[in-house]
């Protein structure tokens, strides 16, 4: 069948003028009979299955909407080989094939139809508007000239923007780690006390609750760096209570 | 009733007939009145529009029905397009006019029959669309059709989810020199067929 | 000489008669190329353009004379303009006319951005209108867009303040094609219907 009409390069570029799986259905059918109402539902079935069958074998990547009508396909078939009286409340497969042949006839009728409508004579091409128009410039009218596809891409405009912006960070409220090392090592290496986190914070950073928060955070994360680099221990003396600091003794390190 | 003219009138003499001849007079002078404005106008003119422009004319619709006879047998016709009215040459005589094109809109092959999908079947939803094309529509071909104008949003649909509909516009019946949608080749046949369901007859017919 | 159509000269029987009646077809067929090429033309048409492309016709000077006759009495009127022709309106109509002459502006980026914004959230305040665009309006852009007549005041919010909203009107309905606002595509069916791709400012294949 399909095979044997078409070479295995021809194969491949049919495949690619088809609009979908329909109109492939479409012209299998047409090249079985022209007249749709005549097409055997079960050949052609046979037929796609086969040209899916065989883009496989030619290890082409098939979109997913043409494996889709094949699996469909197959169900119809297996439902036209099953004797009619099961399955009842479902739609019958004599059902479902006439809906298969209504599909295929209206498509071909809507390619019938936008090849007719194309052949029509076209304005500006086979016939004319007036080429010439009087200015009357007195009273010229503005007419804003504007369609819906601009606002529409407006709108969309706005949308992505705001969905599809990049954070961005309001610098002014982010307490920053380099200014939190400073911070601790000014004061974790004036004595060998323990100092609590929450006063290393700087004044002006205690005066709103999200500086408060974004200077512990960073204060934290600097302390921890500096524990990990052997210069201060950290110690809580059970969870949730407050952390205390201090640098580390010379004799400690050793 | 072409080409009644001031000169070919002057005879009358009884009172009756002076007065159906100044109510000829009157009649057509606002038939020239709606060939000066439409003659004039770039895009085709609604007939609201010529109302508002002519409040005097008392039958719109017969002074345009004239005035589309004085045109009949004329290379220039004047032709309806939905609701407005424009000055079209006819296709015949495309041949001895050779102007520079325009604007010529290349369409895809899936844009075109989408586009009669549209024509055909409007107001309609892209996943109906989908459904008679068996297949996706990609990405930007609805921009493009509806920025060759011939496309518009129609009302949506009163089914669940209330989708957006798409319809075709004067533009298009217009550049395929279409008075209706139902001047749609072979409309009336696939109709009969049952291929094109749900289709509203347009309400502002006139 | 007005008019001549087919159908009114049937009645030619004698072969002379016949003759003298296909000539006369002959001319109003020439009058007619004439008058379309006229028409369709951006510029007055010079007599040797019309002769080029009329080669044909046997007097194109009569022609012209002729078609000038049949727009005698109209509103349009064939004129000779040194050694050229083409179809003017009547200045006496220009009144009429003055109405459709329109010179087409295009709306600011932020103009329609704005309208955009009004349409989808309307009734909408200026103060949101700036926090849903993430920038301030300028001054006057509230101005030009209530200028265009596609967007109005609305109700006052009911917020301290009392903030003027801004609505769209009928006349952005009109224009637009729309039968109601709520036939707009929302976000996600403008994503889905692909409007989020690069947009390009180039136009389509043209």
């Amino acid at each position: 069948m399909l095979q044997q009409n078409i070479t295995q390069d021809k194969f491949i570029v049919d495949l690619n003028g088809f609009d979908g799986p329909l109109e492939l259905l479409l012209s299998l059918a047409q090249k079985q009979k022209v007249d749709l109402k005549e097409i055997s539902i079960t050949e052609l079935v046979d037929q796609y299955l086969s040209f899916v069958k065989n883009a496989s074998k030619l290890k082409l990547e098939l979109a997913a909407e043409y494996l889709m009508m094949a699996s469909f396909l197959t169900y119809l078939k297996s439902r036209i080989l099953l004797p009619k009286d099961c399955l009842e409340d479902e739609l019958t497969a004599s059902e479902m094939e006439k809906n298969l042949a209504y599909k295929l006839k209206r498509l071909s009728e809507i390619k019938n139809c936008t090849e007719e409508l194309f052949l029509k004579p076209k304005l500006g091409i086979d016939f004319f508007k007036r080429g010439f128009y009087e200015n009357t410039d007195k009273k010229v009218i503005k007419k804003l000239d504007s369609s819906l596809i601009e606002i529409l891409r407006a709108f969309a405009k706005i949308n992505s923007k705001r969905i599809f912006s990049p954070l961005k960070f309001i610098r002014e409220s982010v307490f920053k780690i380099d200014q939190a090392l400073n911070s601790i090592l000014g004061l974790v290496s004036r004595g060998k006390n323990w100092v609590l986190l929450q006063e290393i914070i700087p004044r002006e950073w205690k005066d709103s609750k999200v500086k408060v928060r974004s200077a512990m955070a960073t204060t934290f994360a600097a302390s921890l760096e500096l524990v990990k680099s052997g210069d201060c221990i950290l110690e809580q003396n059970s969870p949730f209570q407050s952390l205390k600091i201090k640098s580390k003794d010379r004799e400690d390190k050793k | 009733m072409n080409f009644i003219h001031k000169n070919e009138n002057k005879n009358f003499s009884s009172s009756q007939d002076n007065l159906s001849h100044l109510k000829n007079e009157v009649k057509f002078e606002g038939e020239k009145i709606l060939e000066a404005i439409i003659f004039a106008s770039k895009e085709p003119v609604s007939i609201n529009d010529l109302k508002k422009s002519c409040p005097f004319i008392e039958d719109i619709n017969e002074s345009l029905k004239n005035l589309t006879d004085v045109y009949r047998n004329r290379a220039v016709n004047l032709v309806k397009i939905k609701n407005t009215y424009a000055f079209r040459t006819l296709p015949y005589y495309s041949n001895y006019i050779t102007q520079t094109i325009e604007k010529k809109v290349k369409l895809s092959k899936a844009a075109k029959e989408t586009l009669a999908v549209i024509a055909y079947h409007q107001p309609v939803t892209r996943t109906e669309i989908e459904d008679i094309r068996g297949v996706s529509l990609y990405k930007g071909l609805m921009d493009t059709l509806l920025e060759t104008k011939w496309v518009n949003i129609g009302p949506r649909r009163d089914t669940p989810g209330m989708p957006v509909t798409y319809v075709t516009t004067n533009d298009f019946l217009d550049h395929f020199g279409l008075h209706t949608v139902k001047d749609l080749p072979n409309f009336k046949e696939l109709r009969e067929a049952g291929f094109l369901t749900d289709f509203k007859d347009e309400e502002f017919e006139i």
